[in-house]
């Protein structure tokens, strides 16, 4: 696959119809790959990489980039092609300056998965089928790929590209997956068992706002937590509630617009399954409102920006659930 | 040396925690290790280190400097400073431990910082010594030896035991206040455990990382390279590499209005944060770019100059596990060094 | 804990407000005493540092202290309408408190460098106020310094500070030489007319004096290019730099630039030693 | 620093006698910029209203909070007091310590207490109110109606009539719209063309009325007293000016086979056309898609042109392009009036296999003089008399079934009686069933005038559903159906059946209800701005509702709506100018994302968004995408502020610090 | 929190109430001398959907027990439509507060029309009742803010 991205951009370089190139950059170690803007052959092919750990969703990158003057080529996996139409929804890119390279995933590791094995000193990671081999300073170690999958990937919701320009590869279909069971644990737990839970998970919260700067969705030209006339605006929780309110501030901004990627969970330091507020509104989205996922089109009014007259009353919360 | 057996360290915990409050590292149900109050039956993690580092104990995430009663025209401040318990943080690597150093420049220096300065005076640290180094380890290349921490009192463990050195009086304090814990013991198992390790770091993948083409002395140099704007392209701005920074100080200072008075508090601030350097009268960095510059800038060329030439990092590689886009200061250091 | 720590502020209480021009007021401070009078400073202090002044709960900001340490009986701040701070400060009455804290910075090199030198002041608009205190304090201390000379100039006759004192005071001082000018014609202005920078090289200074410069950034960039071009070199040539500041102490990282620290090493620069800095003020 | 008064109201002892007053003043003139803090028997007579006004004048307040009763009863009284005193109205909050304290608390410790907390709140709020000042925004002395049936005439001539210019817009050939078409008019049977036709010519000949057959609305921009609108007048090929509407032309066209639309396809008619007789304006239209000539694409060659030859004052242009006409407006009236649905998913009624199942509407074509039979009831099949007629109501309304539409179509019980009655008094040799679900005659003279056709004319009404409508060999139609009352299945050979359709808006309504910003319901009915009080407003102010686009409606009711819009629409064109509430949102630039979602929950189309280009730090521009609101359509709901992630949109008055600040103190 | 003579534990409630409907409402069971208690502080809004989830959090953190949201009945809203948005946004942030843990008893919408003033006084006797038995609010609250 990298091959072929690679002649893909080169050629759509040369021919003049992309100025630049956004993709994956090789690191220091196996793992720790960075986007990129390419600007040249000679830059690909001494750094393109795509591979099991290119996971970061690039479509964010194109708020600024396809500002710019000329095209910019993206590689964008499945689910960042939703990303992208809900970015082009809410006019944060122009469409028009992009060129779409729809390329497959079949799902991309986790680094903290394999480390969380007690692996270290890691030199090298070889992928062989569905079995993986990491070569450390301490000897080698064979896994099973399945085992270290990343968790965005294990709950997969869409192999299809609901935009571009040209794929490589064949197109998959949404599939189904079990994305809302953790949620669903959660609302059987008692309310009790649920705060317990969440100040668990939410006072680990060391607000470095990687959640917020890398969400797709989160690309307001002044966030109100740093806007200092918003009422809101706090630098770090100085008690639990602001711990709290952070989060529900920012799922609550973002519901009906997250399209479940996934990023805020990942590159969350403290892992911090943040995903599951995101998951929770859309759960509620798809069973109060009717399905809707966010980003599979560019024209749906958002959940929050439309009603019926019979929608049901905010009491649905008081009689459903557990208490 | 002295020594522990390492089936009895929860005794001596119990003995620390009897007198005073004791920190330990300790794994949390997602894996990651993080320190925590040690109560009875609380195990010492086996990872290499703790998620967030140990400047917490000395400079927490937020603190309140003083609180202030408005009435009318007048204002009353209250001085809301207590003298601080004794504490005990168990431990720290050796990395984190030089982190303590490169803070006390800071916050040690005239005028001092008296809510650092406090905890620092009723905080012993107990370091351990690294047998398992990783990856993204380089603190070899700040001239840490990881096999020999620093810290009121060392420790090392031949996995049998757990030696003991005090390096400061606070820690010969401590080391006599649970010597009845502990007894003479050999250290030959431990030599070795000591070379094993000093081998593995020899061939770790940043163990040429070298230091030579930063300093005071480069500052023009850097500052005007041109790697900055691909270095800093796909930084996102937030403060992960900030806020897991063992050495990273830099703060805000804020009022928050409770309804019944005002709380002045001092909370980490991030020079990544596009909010850093805005003030009334504008931003003086108003790029990504100019904010990342300045972090590493800072780290290995500004710090160095006022501080004969230590650097601003101890190599403890938590920034290059955390950062969303694994950007980090060695994938800096390397742009920067080929001319 | 009784330790000293910077952080936390003195009271001042505001004892007289001045308004000087449509955007900038000049606030008197005083100490207040133990049996609650307000008299005398809150501390003592060089001319050029500063004091980071303070509203709780609205903010806190650094300012110049305007006075003269010479001045034992009170501080003043000149301070110009921008900001969330400095409208609460305009809205003050007299009698209202502040938190102060200070002093921080280094000065102008009163007692050092500049001592028995011919000086030259060039201040633009709100620029004068931290040269007001080393005008003041070499003004007492005339004995010192050889001439002195103020060039002074601001948008119209209305938007120069401190105009009573320039006239009352300095203008009346026959051992100093001020010179006024206004960007545009105005009525009932009868002196000169032109920007600073065209004006100082009109006035064609003597190469013998130390220069302290202080206004807006476009200001002090060409009046330094005419500096030059008269003869001048930089390391004649002081100012002090705008204050972005939180801790005032060197620590909290903002208003750092390469290796020094505006509020600690600052603000007070000679133009050689900015030239050694990144470009970022 | 804001020096803020106080004024505690007794009432009486209204609130003095479960509030401590003085308490309250007392507590209250310790809170920040408090400078007065006043308490007196009744704060709305003129002695309180003047302590207030004294009050502001002697110590230069900056804000005033009055303690009374609900601002819903005398904030207006305060704010006017305040103006006078030379303070902004709306730097005048008050804390509602009567309706909502003292009048329901009995304890006067706690609801002092309350009232206290009440006041401070207000105070809080007063703090960051900012000086409002109600704009102002002209009026464009112009209507436009959109639609030139009976409505829009009726409109039309009513807004001419108070003096103001009304342009019609009607995207026929000719004005009239259905009611042309209509034979006879119930309850009072007289002919609708004989009422209709001279209000059309009324409306020709007026000078304020300019009428644009054949065009239609293609842009609108703009809000109330200022909009402007884009007019198509698409080509006719006839020069308007010059056609005489003599009818040479169409006599000599060739191409006669084009089903004539004014008698629903029931007959032909030629390429070259006037709708009917009286039309207005008596003008010619070519069909492009009959016409030989145009059909042939290049109108150079030498193809027919019959029609030019026999025109005499030379109005025939084959060349003629359609035309783009710009005005102001200062009002929008909306008559698009209705269609009859369409029957392709009625497989049962045999519509579209047997000619003689007829819609009611093409029944008023084969029943008028003017029609295809020239008045007599004929057969569309084979041209004979009926003897037995069937009559189904309800054919696509009241359903709940996706076929047809939910709604009752409110005419047809009426003009079935009347085409029943009708037939049975033309032709009394012919039976006529009616099939219906219930018969709803609700209107003045409505419910006699059906009795008279069930016990006058004798109609058969079965109260019971068509089952099926079979065509047979020969020529009959067997209609199935079931008698409710009876509970019998029944079955009737009749000669024609004709199906009560159910009526719909016009198809043209849901694009120009997105051009007007307006509101539509699921039917495609415009909203009415209040379903009680505003029946003839759009939410979207400016922009009036008329006749059966805003729902089914009959002849008479139409016509009141006409006119209920058109007095509604001159209430607002006498004005020079209209003030605008200065409590509406408004965007900051600076934080705005351009994301539209405001915009999306605008209901009055307030919102509009443009590129603008911003200074960046580093001397460059940026252009970004900003949202602007328009102070004089938005209302000051305040839902986009909710709807903005950013926080960039804010609402004058109910801003999101007053409101926090109202919090805060509440909470303290 | 109150705390009034018998020591019992007195809720604070904060009401939203839209000016048109519930706000009339309110003004009208004053009218009608209908009680209801003093815990109920009423802020007016032009319309319910005025109401940001940030200014409820915010009562929460500064202290309130319980946050109810009134505002005309669906189809009756003043400006047509801007109920229906609160209704969404409201179920979906109770919803949230109910899956953090948040005594879901806490929050309520209610729809009150300008002659229910009854219901108005109804509703607050009922909801206050409900936050008195959850007693004082401990899971949203901010601890920097909390009365001595």
């Amino acid at each position: 696959m990298q091959e072929a991205m690679i002649s893909k951009a080169k050629q759509l370089l040369a021919d003049g119809t992309v100025t630049r190139v956004i993709g994956w950059k090789k690191g220091e170690f196996a793992y720790d790959i960075t986007p990129a803007i390419f600007e040249s052959s000679e830059e690909i092919d001494r750094d393109f990489v795509y591979d099991d750990f290119t996971s970061t969703n690039v479509s964010k990158y194109l708020v600024k980039e396809s500002k710019k003057e000329g095209k910019i080529l993206a590689f964008l996996k499945p689910c960042d092609t939703y990303s992208l139409n809900q970015l082009t929804k809410e006019h944060r890119v122009d469409r028009d300056n992009i060129y779409v390279v729809g390329i497959p995933s079949d799902g991309k590791l986790d680094i903290e998965k394999i480390k969380a094995k007690g692996i270290t000193g890691i030199t090298g990671v070889e992928r062989d089928g569905e079995t993986l081999k990491i070569s450390t300073v301490y000897g080698d170690e064979t896994m099973s790929v399945a085992d270290v999958m990343s968790n965005k990937c294990i709950s997969c919701k869409s192999k299809k590209h609901v935009t571009y320009d040209e794929l490589i590869g064949e197109d998959g279909e949404v599939i189904t997956s079990d994305r809302f069971d953790m949620v669903e644990k959660l609302e059987n737990m008692t309310s009790e068992e649920r705060y317990n839970f969440w100040r668990g998970e939410l006072s680990k919260c060391i607000r470095c706002n990687a959640c917020r700067n890398v969400c797709p969705a989160c690309t307001c030209e002044n966030c109100v937590f740093n806007n200092p006339d918003s009422g809101v605006e706090n630098k770090a929780a100085a008690d639990s509630f602001e711990e709290n309110m952070f989060h529900i501030i920012r799922a609550f901004h973002v519901a009906g617009r997250c399209t479940d990627c996934g990023e805020c969970s990942r590159v969350c330091p403290q892992n911090i399954p943040l995903h599951l507020l995101n998951r929770k509104f859309i759960k509620d989205i798809n069973s109060l409102y009717g399905e809707y996922q966010a980003g599979a089109d560019t024209t749906t009014k958002a959940p929050l920006n439309d009603y019926t007259t019979e929608d049901c009353e905010a009491s649905i919360v008081h009689e459903r659930g557990v208490e | 040396m002295l020594k522990i057996s390492v089936e009895k360290i929860d005794e001596l915990f119990k003995a620390i925690a009897e007198k005073q409050t004791l920190y330990i590292p300790t794994d949390r149900e997602d894996g990651a290790s993080e320190y925590k109050k040690y109560e009875d039956g609380m195990k010492l993690s086996g990872n290499l280190n703790t998620l967030r580092s140990a400047k917490d104990f000395f400079f927490p995430q937020t603190e309140n400097l003083a609180d202030f009663k408005m009435e009318g025209k007048k204002i009353e401040v209250i001085d809301i400073r207590e003298e601080a318990e004794d504490f005990v943080v168990f431990g720290v690597r050796a990395c984190d431990a030089r982190s303590f150093t490169i803070l006390d420049k800071v916050f040690l220096s005239d005028p001092v910082d008296s809510y650092y300065k406090n905890r620092r005076d009723h905080g012993t640290i107990v370091t351990m010594a690294c047998t398992k180094p990783a990856e993204t380890c380089f603190c070899q290349t700040f001239g840490i030896d990881p096999t020999e921490p620093e810290g009121d009192v060392a420790c090392w463990s031949d996995g049998e035991s757990i030696f003991f050195k005090a390096n400061t009086e606070k820690g010969q304090a401590f080391v006599d206040s649970v010597s009845g814990l502990l007894e003479d013991g050999d250290t030959t198992k431990l030599d070795e455990t000591k070379a094993k390790t000093k081998e593995i770091m020899g061939k770790l993948p940043l163990a040429n990382l070298s230091t030579e083409a930063f300093g005071g002395d480069k500052l023009m140099e850097h500052f005007k390279s041109e790697k900055w704007a691909e270095l800093s392209e796909s930084c996102l701005g937030c403060g992960t590499c900030t806020f897991v920074c063992p050495t990273c100080q830099c703060y805000d200072i804020k009022d928050f209005n409770t309804g019944n008075g005002i709380k002045r508090f001092r909370c980490w601030d991030s020079c990544m944060y596009s909010d850093f350097t805005k003030m009334a009268h504008g931003n003086i960095r108003n790029s990504q770019l100019e904010r990342f510059r300045q972090r590493f800038m800072h780290k290995l060329v500004y710090f160095p100059s006022n501080n004969n030439g230590e650097f601003g990092c101890v190599g403890c590689g938590r920034c290059m596990s955390k950062c969303p886009i694994s950007m980090n200061i060695v994938k800096v250091m390397k742009a920067l060094e080929v001319k | 804990m009784n330790a000293i720590d910077t952080l936390i502020p003195h009271i001042g209480v505001v004892t007289d407000i001045r308004q000087d021009t449509p955007d900038v007021k000049t606030f008197r401070v005083n100490a207040i005493q133990p049996d609650g009078t307000a008299s005398g400073k809150v501390f003592e202090h060089m001319p050029g540092q500063c004091a980071m002044l303070s509203i709780p709960g609205v903010g806190e900001g650094m300012f110049s202290i305007t006075s003269s340490p010479t001045n034992n009986e009170f501080m003043e701040f000149s301070i110009k309408k921008c900001g969330c701070l400095t409208s609460w400060l305009h809205a003050m009455e007299v009698g209202q408190q502040i938190t102060i804290r200070g002093p921080y910075g280094n000065n102008f090199p009163v007692e050092t460098e500049l001592k028995g030198k011919d000086l030259l002041f060039i201040a633009g608009g709100i620029g004068l106020a931290p040269l007001r205190s080393v005008i003041n304090y070499v003004r007492d201390n005339r004995e010192n310094y050889g001439d002195v000379q103020i060039i002074y100039g601001s948008r119209s006759k209305d938007d120069l500070v401190d105009y009573q004192e320039i006239i009352n005071e300095w203008e009346a001082d026959p051992n100093i030489q001020v010179n006024l000018t206004i960007d545009r014609e105005q009525e009932g202005w009868d002196g000169h007319v032109g920007f600073v920078p065209n004006y100082v090289k009109e006035l064609n200074p003597s190469l013998s004096k130390t220069v302290l410069i202080c206004g807006p950034p476009i200001m002090i960039k060409f009046t330094l290019a005419g500096l030059k071009e008269l003869g001048f070199t930089e390391t004649q040539v002081y100012t002090t730099m705008e204050l972005r500041m939180k801790c005032a102490v060197g620590k909290c990282g903002r208003c750092n630039i390469g290796d020094k620290y505006v509020c600690k090493d600052g603000p007070v620069f000679r133009f050689d030693q900015l030239d050694e800095l990144p470009d970022e003020y | 620093m804001q020096k803020i008064g106080v004024f505690v109201c007794h009432c009486g002892t209204n609130i003095a006698a479960t509030v401590d007053v003085k308490a309250v003043a007392e507590a209250l003139s310790h809170e920040a910029g408090v400078v007065i803090s006043q308490e007196y028997q009744y704060m709305c007579s003129e002695a309180g209203q003047n302590l207030v006004k004294d009050a502001i004048k002697e110590h230069g307040l900056t804000g005033v909070v009055i303690c009374s009763c609900s601002p819903r009863m005398h904030e207006n009284t305060f704010r006017k007091a305040a103006a006078a005193a030379g303070l902004n109205p709306y730097l005048v909050e008050i804390a509602n310590i009567r309706e909502q304290c003292s009048w329901i608390h009995k304890d006067i410790a706690t609801a002092t207490e309350k009232a206290i907390i009440l006041g401070k709140a207000a105070i809080a709020k007063v703090h960051l109110n900012t000086p409002l000042v109600a704009g102002e925004s002209p009026v464009a002395k112009r209507a436009l109606v959109i639609g030139g049936g009976i409505a829009g005439i009726q409109t039309a001539l009513d807004i001419a009539e108070a003096g103001f210019e009304v342009d019609i817009v009607e995207k026929e050939a000719t004005i009239g719209g259905k009611m042309a078409q209509i034979d006879k008019t119930f309850p009072t049977l007289d002919c609708a063309a004989c009422i209709l036709t001279p209000k059309m010519v009324e409306a020709s000949q007026n000078e304020k009325i300019t009428i644009h057959s054949y065009s239609e609305v293609s842009a609108v921009k703009g809000f109330i007293g200022n909009f402007t609108a884009t007019i198509k007048k698409k080509r006719r090929f006839v020069d308007e000016t010059k056609c005489t509407g003599c009818g040479a032309c169409t006599e000599v066209c060739p191409m006669q086979k084009v089903p004539n639309a004014f008698n629903l396809g029931l007959n032909n008619r030629g390429a070259v056309y006037i709708p009917f007789a009286q039309a207005v304006p008596k003008v010619a239209t070519i069909d492009a898609n009959y016409c030989l000539k145009l059909r042939k694409g290049d109108v150079n060659e030498k193809v027919c042109g019959k029609c030019a030859a026999a025109c005499t004052v030379g109005a025939i242009n084959y060349h003629q392009q359609d035309e783009y006409i710009e005005q102001k407006y200062g009002a929008i009236v909306v008559a698009t009036g209705f269609n009859p649905i369409k029957l392709d998913k009625y497989d049962e009624f045999a519509y579209n296999q047997c000619p003689d199942v007829v819609t009611s509407l093409e029944l008023e074509r084969l029943m008028n003089a003017a029609g295809p039979n020239g008045g007599t009831l004929l057969r569309p099949s084979d041209k004979t008399h009926p003897h037995k007629i069937v009559f189904v109501q309800c054919v696509g309304s009241r359903c709940d079934d996706s076929k047809g539409k939910p709604y009752c179509s409110k005419i047809c019980c009426m003009y079935t009686a009347k085409h029943a009655m009708l037939i049975r008094e033309k032709y009394p040799d012919t039976e006529v069933y009616v099939f219906y679900i219930d018969v709803r005659t609700p209107g003045k003279n409505f419910d006699e005038f059906y009795r008279r056709a069930v016990e006058q004319y004798n109609v058969h009404y079965i109260k019971g559903m068509v089952g099926k409508v079979t065509p047979k060999a020969d020529g009959t139609i067997d209609v199935q159906a079931s008698d409710l009352l009876s509970n019998e299945q029944l079955h009737i050979d009749a000669d024609m059946v004709v199906l009560a359709t159910a009526i719909e808006p016009d198809k043209t309504a849901r694009p120009l209800a997105t051009m007007l910003t307006t509101q539509m319901d699921t039917n495609d009915f415009f909203t009415e701005a209040h379903a009680k009080l505003r029946p003839v407003e759009s939410a979207t102010a400016g922009i009036f509702l008329s006749g059966a686009c805003q729902g089914p409606k009959d002849i008479p009711e139409t016509v009141a709506q006409a006119s209920a819009a058109a007095s509604k629409a001159i209430g607002l064109l006498v004005k020079d100018s209209i003030t605008c509430n200065p409590c509406v949102a408004h965007s900051n630039e600076l934080m705005c994302n351009g994301c539209s979602a405001c915009e999306k929950v605008c209901p009055y189309g307030a919102i509009t968004y443009q590129d603008k280009e911003f200074r960046t730090p580093y001397r460059t521009t940026v252009m970004r995408r900003v949202a602007s609101v328009n102070p004089a359509v938005c209302q000051g709901c305040g839902a986009c502020t909710v709807a903005c992630p950013s926080g960039a949109m804010d609402l004058n008055g109910f801003s999101n610090s007053q409101i926090m600040a109202e919090v805060d103190a509440i909470c303290k | 929190m109150q705390v009034n003579d018998n020591k019992e534990f007195q809720p604070l409630i904060v009401a939203f109430c839209c000016n048109w409907c519930s706000y009339a409402g309110a003004d009208l069971s004053g009218t009608n001398r209908l009680n209801y208690p003093t815990n109920v502080k009423i802020i007016r809004v032009p319309c319910s959907c005025r109401v940001n989830p940030m200014f409820i959090l915010r009562a929460f953190q500064r202290g309130a027990d319980g946050v109810i949201l009134c505002g005309c009945h669906p189809g009756d809203c003043h400006y047509t439509s801007g109920n229906y948005f609160t209704r969404r946004r409201m179920t979906l942030l109770f919803s949230m507060l109910d899956f953090l843990g948040i005594e879901r008893d806490r929050t309520r919408v209610e729809w009150v029309s300008a002659a229910e003033g009854a219901k108005f006084a109804a509703t607050m006797n009922e909801f206050t009742e409900a936050v008195k038995k959850l007693g004082p609010n401990r899971r949203l609250e901010d601890l920097r803010c909390r009365k001595q």
